[in-house]
């Protein structure tokens, strides 16, 4: 046991993960509370396939469906997908680029509380008299109409949340950029941080627009402002473009990080270097850029006009080119390899052909005239399932597999990762498939029921059996987690074997200070050209000495608290009179925080050359 | 270095903002807030471009802004923005007194500047019955001109934080960033109202 | 010779995928079988867009195959060191331009069509004579649909009437929040939104629309409430001498209560307060505003009672009933006293009467 | 540390509050012109001699020079170690742009 791991009770415990800068915690803190989510979403998913099981089901009613489907797509996008992304990002990033820790661990922290009481906040609804039920785009006319204060509750929520994921983003752009080893230039950096630094920079540009939208919605709501009013001369469409100027990224922000976890472990098991790394690296930046420009294929039959349809079209479909280059590099990176078809490995593999299948109907759905008959269906939902669950879960399932050893030091068992697989893969293409059909056949989106006789009762119970088989899939993969965190393999450094990167050059889970000494990176695959000059780990860019460490701080989860506080003030303020009072509380809490921590100097400490000398011999050793 | 060393102008660096690597963290952090902000404002910008002139009926932007007011204000924001320069200078030469009396200069000149604003909204509120509830007009600019208003506001407590923090101790490489970043702050807030004056008020005269 | 080969061969994977793809969904509601020059050419667009995505996922599924069964590790390969390449620039060019190509094959029509489907000239031209273009408002509302024909003057609701054989043009709005207005067989969706009206034409196919049955379906595509699901209206093809015909009928009719029971449910109509929301005339010369609720004019003719049920007494009386039982949220729920068997009877039977085609 | 210099501080000192002190006096003529154009701006528009359709790029073009020279004077990015923040910031200023375009060209209604 090290010096500096002595057990500790359950309080001790609790209070270190509350109070965590360390950004291997607070992965785990992502890890926890978007694998919550998720199956929160997954859930609502099902509550939604088994209403649609059979038509004129009563199973839930029409508001109920419109709520739960609302909070399936927020839930899964804001609180599910994007936060595991965070979690993975946080635990391998720093790692990967020979960095003991990110830019700014207190920000880190404080991202992650406030996605966390945002995420709180956003689900209080279904406490409080009704959730949000205008869908996950909140379009402005449904959504000023909607009663009560579901939609309150989204907007609020998601402005909390949204705004520790700017804090991440930032946090990661700066890591990335300034805390890289010696050596570990731009162009030797592993695909999962080159993805995450698109991706973040996607987030810098792609969030404010999305607050400015919750806030002026918000106004209009809580205020009675009218920039969604059209009797006050009003415009619903300028809600529709700030929400897609974010939103069009936001698919972008998910999918880029999964792009990078297949692009490590393809390499990985197929013990050959990523095929084409700077077309890699190049095709990245190019879909971070045109993501941008492509928002308004969401709204071609708003009625903007054939020039602007035409231009977004045709920009639309220039993405097909550099994601090509992805989908080939990969399969040419397995071309001549010698392919080890672990777990992570099969999801990887298995990605493959179903995103292509998921993004050439993207292109499909970028034909703008064609879209005026796809727009609003369930060819629309069969498409992005299968981008989104396709790619961007199965990235994360991929992940996960991948990484387990690292962050908890036992691996994950490979027979029922193997089950899950062959439930969930299966399960996916029998819900999601059939839905191309159904769409074209003239079923809309959002719809709580669908009428007898109309040639849809087929299609929708066989996408209901495979959402079931999905659940068994997940409650296979649940199991796997509590049985291997029991009985697990204990994980070495390199957990699988023939490891590329930094983060397999270190002990797992990976010391708090990850590298003794800072790694000298002499190539793309760090690890791997050490390993092919026949080195054991890395080589050490400095001398042993002392290692600075930021300090842990409860602030973080305070200041996060006092907006979901004041958010509760905003909520209420027209029809209870402790509206105001708790507004000014909540944010007095937020502001003192802010205030404490800029006059209270942390210096943060250190860790003495001496201890790491005592410290267990294999940690971070290699470095 | 130790970041709290006591330094002399002669051990002071010539960037002291970017001479450690907390430094260099802040300055760069700081600089990508920047970025997302300009599309903060860009989207608040947008908005009233597409709302400019939905009056409602009510009064339109010719009839209600008055250019010397304006006026005024932006050569209040403008000369403050020079002031954080003569503070930055200040810094850079580890003339701590003189640079607090810049900063000092500065907040002063920013609150000038928020108390016209709040001068004139209170006028249109009260003359012409233009609120942030009579139009989407009225919506869009209270919300573009106020959330300025508001970064204002932010970082005049900011900097007077920042100034009595350090009052005592003096310069060093750990306040030394904290410094620079507000100054940059400052000057973006100058940067966005240069567009305020420009597309809300000026091409609010033209109509 | 070569040349029209692989044109007969493009043409025989067209009509393949054609025939696969048109045995999907109900004639009278599915994309897959279009009935109409905008649905058509929307269709022709699907079968290339798919054609192309075909061929792509083909080559790498192909591709993909090969490469997984190929180079999977075998026994004893465990500490084999495969070749580290690179990257290989020519094949890095040739999965660029080749997705260009295909791109650029589908953009061209996509471009050309974009614009035609939005030439609504014929519409906007002044002084358009009616005989030009037919012309019908759209109004959207909280699950009904009302359609206007300005230039007769006439209203419906529920139930479009169009004739045949001719390009309908329409202007699109939205009264409370936004829907959309799609005619699956007829062509793509337009949204109707709540400040800005935007125009569309389609073209109904007689032929096909005989074979389709009475009717096509028509349905909300944009999420407005509860009753999202069931925002369904009906859209009858004529010819255009029928059409013709029928809206000077419409022009001129009158809701007349022939038997006792419904003229004792006119009076109830005046009396429940219906008539403060419901028109029983086609010529409703009331403004936008005031007209909260179907015209009820052609109410006997319908096949739907409020878009979805059966044209029953049965369903009209329970309608009349309960309507929240079948449109969660609707808003007429409570807007009018409660009504007795009788009184629901008389109604029923008043309602059932009201026609405006001389048959 | 971050002393690039020649390792002789009261020369560097010397060097430095020289240096310091003519970056000072770029800055205060930056400062006059911004006033300068800003005056300009005003009168422009307070003038009604000028035809009105050259009234409003003229001075978007005014704000956008007195933009330039903030960013690179009083922000500092013309000097070196501020690639990244000016790859960012442009980036911000493109997709603003694309924002502000989209929404003066296709929401008329
Ligand atoms: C991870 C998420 C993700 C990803 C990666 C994508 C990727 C793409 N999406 Fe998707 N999309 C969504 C998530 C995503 N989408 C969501 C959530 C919605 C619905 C939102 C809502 O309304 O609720 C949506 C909706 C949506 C629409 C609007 C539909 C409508 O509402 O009417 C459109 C239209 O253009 C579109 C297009 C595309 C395109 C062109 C891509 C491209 O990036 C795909 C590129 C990939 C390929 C093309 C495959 C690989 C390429 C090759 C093998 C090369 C050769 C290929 C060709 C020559 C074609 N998407
Ligand atoms: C990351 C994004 C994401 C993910 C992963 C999913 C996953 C799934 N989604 Fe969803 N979906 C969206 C994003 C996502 N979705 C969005 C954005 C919308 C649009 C919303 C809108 O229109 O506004 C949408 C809409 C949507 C619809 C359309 C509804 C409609 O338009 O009316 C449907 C219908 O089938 C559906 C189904 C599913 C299913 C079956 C899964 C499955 O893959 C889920 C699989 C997971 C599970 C099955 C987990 C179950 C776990 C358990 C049951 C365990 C039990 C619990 C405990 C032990 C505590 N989704
Ligand atoms: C607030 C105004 C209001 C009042 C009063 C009202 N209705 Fe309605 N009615 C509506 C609306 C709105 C609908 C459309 C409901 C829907 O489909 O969502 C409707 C639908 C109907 C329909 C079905 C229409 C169709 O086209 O299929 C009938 C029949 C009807 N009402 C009859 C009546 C009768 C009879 C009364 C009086 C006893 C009445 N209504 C009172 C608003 C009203
Ligand atoms: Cu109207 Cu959906
Ligand atoms: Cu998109």
């Amino acid at each position: 046991m090290s010096t500096l791991t002595q057990k500790k009770g359950f309080g001790a415990v609790l209070w270190d993960y509350l109070t965590t800068v360390d950004h291997k915690k607070i992965a785990i803190l992502y890890l926890v509370s978007g694998g919550f989510f998720f199956l929160v979403g997954g859930l609502e998913a099902m509550l939604i396939r088994i209403q649609l099981a059979v038509p004129d089901n009563d199973f839930i009613s029409a508001g109920l469906y419109n709520e739960v489907l609302t909070m399936h797509g927020t839930t899964m996008i804001f609180l599910a997908a994007m936060p595991l992304i965070f979690g993975f990002m946080n635990a391998v990033v720093p790692i990967q680029i020979g960095a003991r820790d990110v830019a700014f661990p207190f920000l880190n922290s404080l991202g992650f509380w406030l996605f966390f009481f945002g995420g709180l906040f956003l689900n209080m609804g279904w406490f409080l008299g009704g959730a949000p039920d205008a869908g996950w785009t909140n379009y402005a006319s449904l959504a000023l109409n909607s009663p009560g204060h579901g939609i309150d509750f989204y907007l609020l929520g998601l402005q909390i949340s949204g705004f520790g994921t700017l804090i991440a983003g930032i946090n990661f752009l700066a890591t990335i950029i300034n805390m890289r080893a010696p050596g570990m230039t731009y162009m030797r950096m592993p695909l999962f941080t080159w993805t995450t630094f698109v991706a973040s920079a996607l987030i810098l540009f792609a969030f404010p627009p999305l607050t400015v939208g919750l806030a002026i919605m918000m106004f209009d709501r809580v205020f009675g402002t009218g920039f969604f009013v059209p009797e006050l001369g009003g415009n619903t469409i300028i809600w529709e473009h700030l929400f897609w100027i974010f939103g069009h990224p936001e698919v972008y922000i998910l999918i880029l990080p999964a792009f990078g976890i297949f692009s490590d472990v393809l390499p990985h098991f197929s013990k050959k270097r990523l095929f084409g790394y700077s077309s890699m690296v190049f095709a990245t930046v190019l879909i971070g850029f045109l993501g941008f420009m492509v928002w308004a294929h969401h709204m071609f039959t708003t009625g903007l006009g054939p020039i602007a349809n035409a231009i977004f079209a045709v920009a639309t479909m220039a993405i097909a080119v550099p994601t090509g280059i992805k989908i080939f590099n990969w399969m040419f990176t397995m071309w001549g390899g010698s392919i080890r078809f672990t777990v992570p490995m099969i999801w990887s593999v298995a990605f493959i052909p179903t995103f292509v299948m998921g993004g050439v109907t993207g292109i499909m759905l970028a034909a703008a005239p064609t879209d005026y008959q796809y727009h609003d269906t369930y060819f629309v939902v069969a498409h992005f399932h299968y981008v989104i669950v396709g790619g961007v879960v199965m990235g994360l399932f991929a992940g996960l597999h991948y990484w387990w050893p690292k962050m908890f030091g036992k691996m994950l068992g490979e027979k029922l990762g193997v089950v899950t697989f062959v439930l969930f893969f299966t399960g996916f293409h029998l819900t999601f498939f059939i839905q191309h059909f159904l769409g074209l056949m003239g079923m809309p989106r959002r719809i709580f029921t669908f009428l007898p006789g109309q040639g849809l009762e087929m299609g929708n119970l066989i996408s209901t059996v495979g959402a079931f088989l999905m659940a068994a899939g997940t409650i296979v993969l649940l199991w796997n987690i509590i049985i291997s965190s029991i009985k697990g393999e204990k994980a070495a450094g390199d957990a699988w074997g023939d490891g590329r990167n930094l983060e397999w050059a270190v002990s797992s889970p990976a010391p708090e200070y990850n590298f003794k000494q800072t790694p000298l990176v002499r190539g793309l695959d760090a690890l791997w050209v050490e390993r092919m000059e026949g080195n054991k780990g890395m080589t050490p860019a400095e001398p042993l000495g002392d290692i600075h460490m930021p300090n842990g701080s409860i602030l973080p989860l305070i200041m996060s608290f006092g907006l979901f506080v004041a958010a509760f003030g905003l909520l209420y303020h027209s029809e209870h009179a402790w509206g105001i009072p708790v507004v000014i509380i909540g944010f007095g809490i937020t502001l003192g925080c802010m205030f404490l921590r800029s006059i209270i100097d942390d210096h943060g400490y250190h860790i003495h050359k001496e201890d790491l000398m005592n410290d267990d011999n294999d940690k971070g050793v290699k470095a | 270095m130790h970041v709290e060393e006591k330094l002399t102008a002669e051990t002071f660096p010539a960037s002291p903002e970017k001479s450690t690597l907390e430094g260099k963290n802040k300055f760069l952090g700081f600089w990508l807030f920047l970025g997302g902000e300009t599309v903060l404002f860009a989207s608040l910008f947008a908005t009233f471009l597409a709302l400019r002139n939905s009056d409602n009926g009510g009064a339109t932007t010719q009839e209600m802004f008055e250019l010397p007011l304006v006026f005024a204000a932006t050569m209040l924001l403008l000369t403050s923005s020079l002031t954080s320069v003569y503070a930055m200078y200040h810094m850079k030469n580890f003339q701590f007194k003189k640079m607090q009396l810049w900063m000092g200069i500065t907040v002063l000149l920013g609150a000038a500047f928020l108390a016209l604003e709040i001068y004139e909204f209170n006028h249109y509120i009260h003359e012409y019955k233009f609120t942030i509830t009579s139009s989407a007009l009225g919506s869009a600019f209270y919300t573009l001109v106020g959330t300025h208003g508001a970064h204002v506001a932010f970082g005049l407590l900011w900097i007077t934080t920042l100034m009595v923090r350090n009052a005592k101790r003096g310069l060093n490489l750990y306040n030394a960033p904290k410094y620079y970043v507000a100054s940059l702050y400052w000057h973006f807030i100058d940067v966005v109202w240069v567009f305020i004056f420009t597309v809300v008020y000026l091409m609010g005269m033209v109509g | 010779m070569e040349k029209r080969l692989t044109k007969f061969r493009l043409v025989a994977v067209f009509a393949m995928l054609t025939l696969v793809l048109a045995g999907c969904g109900e004639p009278y509601l599915s994309a897959l079988q279009p009935a109409g020059e905008v649905a058509d050419m929307q269709y022709s667009l699907m079968i290339l867009s798919t054609l192309i995505m075909v061929i792509v996922i083909a080559v790498v599924t192909v591709i993909f195959i090969y490469v997984v069964v190929k180079f999977r590790q075998r026994k004893g390969e465990e500490n084999k060191i495969p070749e580290q390449v690179e990257g290989s620039h020519k094949l890095e060019i040739i999965w660029t331009v080749i997705p260009i190509l295909l791109l650029l094959v589908l953009a061209v029509p996509v471009v050309s069509a974009t614009f035609e489907l939005a030439d609504v000239k014929a519409m906007d031209k002044k002084d358009r004579k009616p005989e030009d273009a037919v012309v019908v408002n759209v109004r959207a509302n909280l699950y009904w649909w009302e359609f206007e024909y300005p230039d007769y003057g006439i209203i419906t609701s529920q139930d479009l009437v169009v004739p045949t054989d001719e390009r309908v043009y329409f202007n699109l709005i939205a009264s409370d929040v936004k829907h959309s207005f799609w005619v699956p067989s007829a062509g793509g969706k337009m949204d109707t939104n709540t400040e800005n009206v935007n125009k569309f034409w389609l073209n109904f196919d007689g032929n096909r629309a005989e074979q389709a049955g009475e009717y096509f379906y028509g349905k909300c595509a944009e999420l407005c409430g509860p009753s999202h699901a069931l925002m369904d209206f009906k859209v009858e093809t004529k010819s255009k001498e029928e059409f013709v015909q029928w809206a000077e009928e419409m022009k001129n009719a009158k809701a007349v209560a022939s038997s006792d029971l419904a003229k004792e449910g006119e009076k109830l109509f005046q009396e429940k307060s219906c008539i403060g929301c419901h028109a029983v005339t086609p010529v409703d010369e009331r403004p936008e505003q005031a007209r909260t609720a179907p015209n009820l004019a052609s109410f006997g003719e319908r096949s739907r009672v409020a878009g979805i049920l059966p044209h029953n007494e049965e369903n009209i009386r329970n309608w009349l009933k309960d309507p929240e039982q079948y449109k969660p949220g609707n808003k007429m729920t409570k807007t009018y006293p409660e009504l007795n068997d009788q009184e629901l009877d008389a109604l029923t039977e008043y309602l059932s009467g009201l026609k405006v085609e001389a048959k | 540390m971050a002393n690039q210099n020649s390792g002789n501080p009261k020369v560097d000192l010397a060097y430095r509050r020289k240096k310091n002190k003519e970056d000072m006096k770029y800055q205060v003529v930056t400062f006059a012109l911004m006033i300068f154009l800003t005056v300009v701006a005003f009168v422009a528009i307070g003038y009604d001699g000028i035809a009105e359709w050259f009234k409003i790029p003229f001075i978007l073009l005014l704000a956008v020079v007195q933009v330039i020279f903030q960013l690179y004077y009083f922000m500092h990015m013309s000097h070196k170690g501020h690639e990244v923040p000016a790859l960012f910031l442009y980036s911000g200023i493109g997709v603003a742009f694309l924002t502000v375009l989209a929404f003066v060209t296709i929401i008329w209604w």
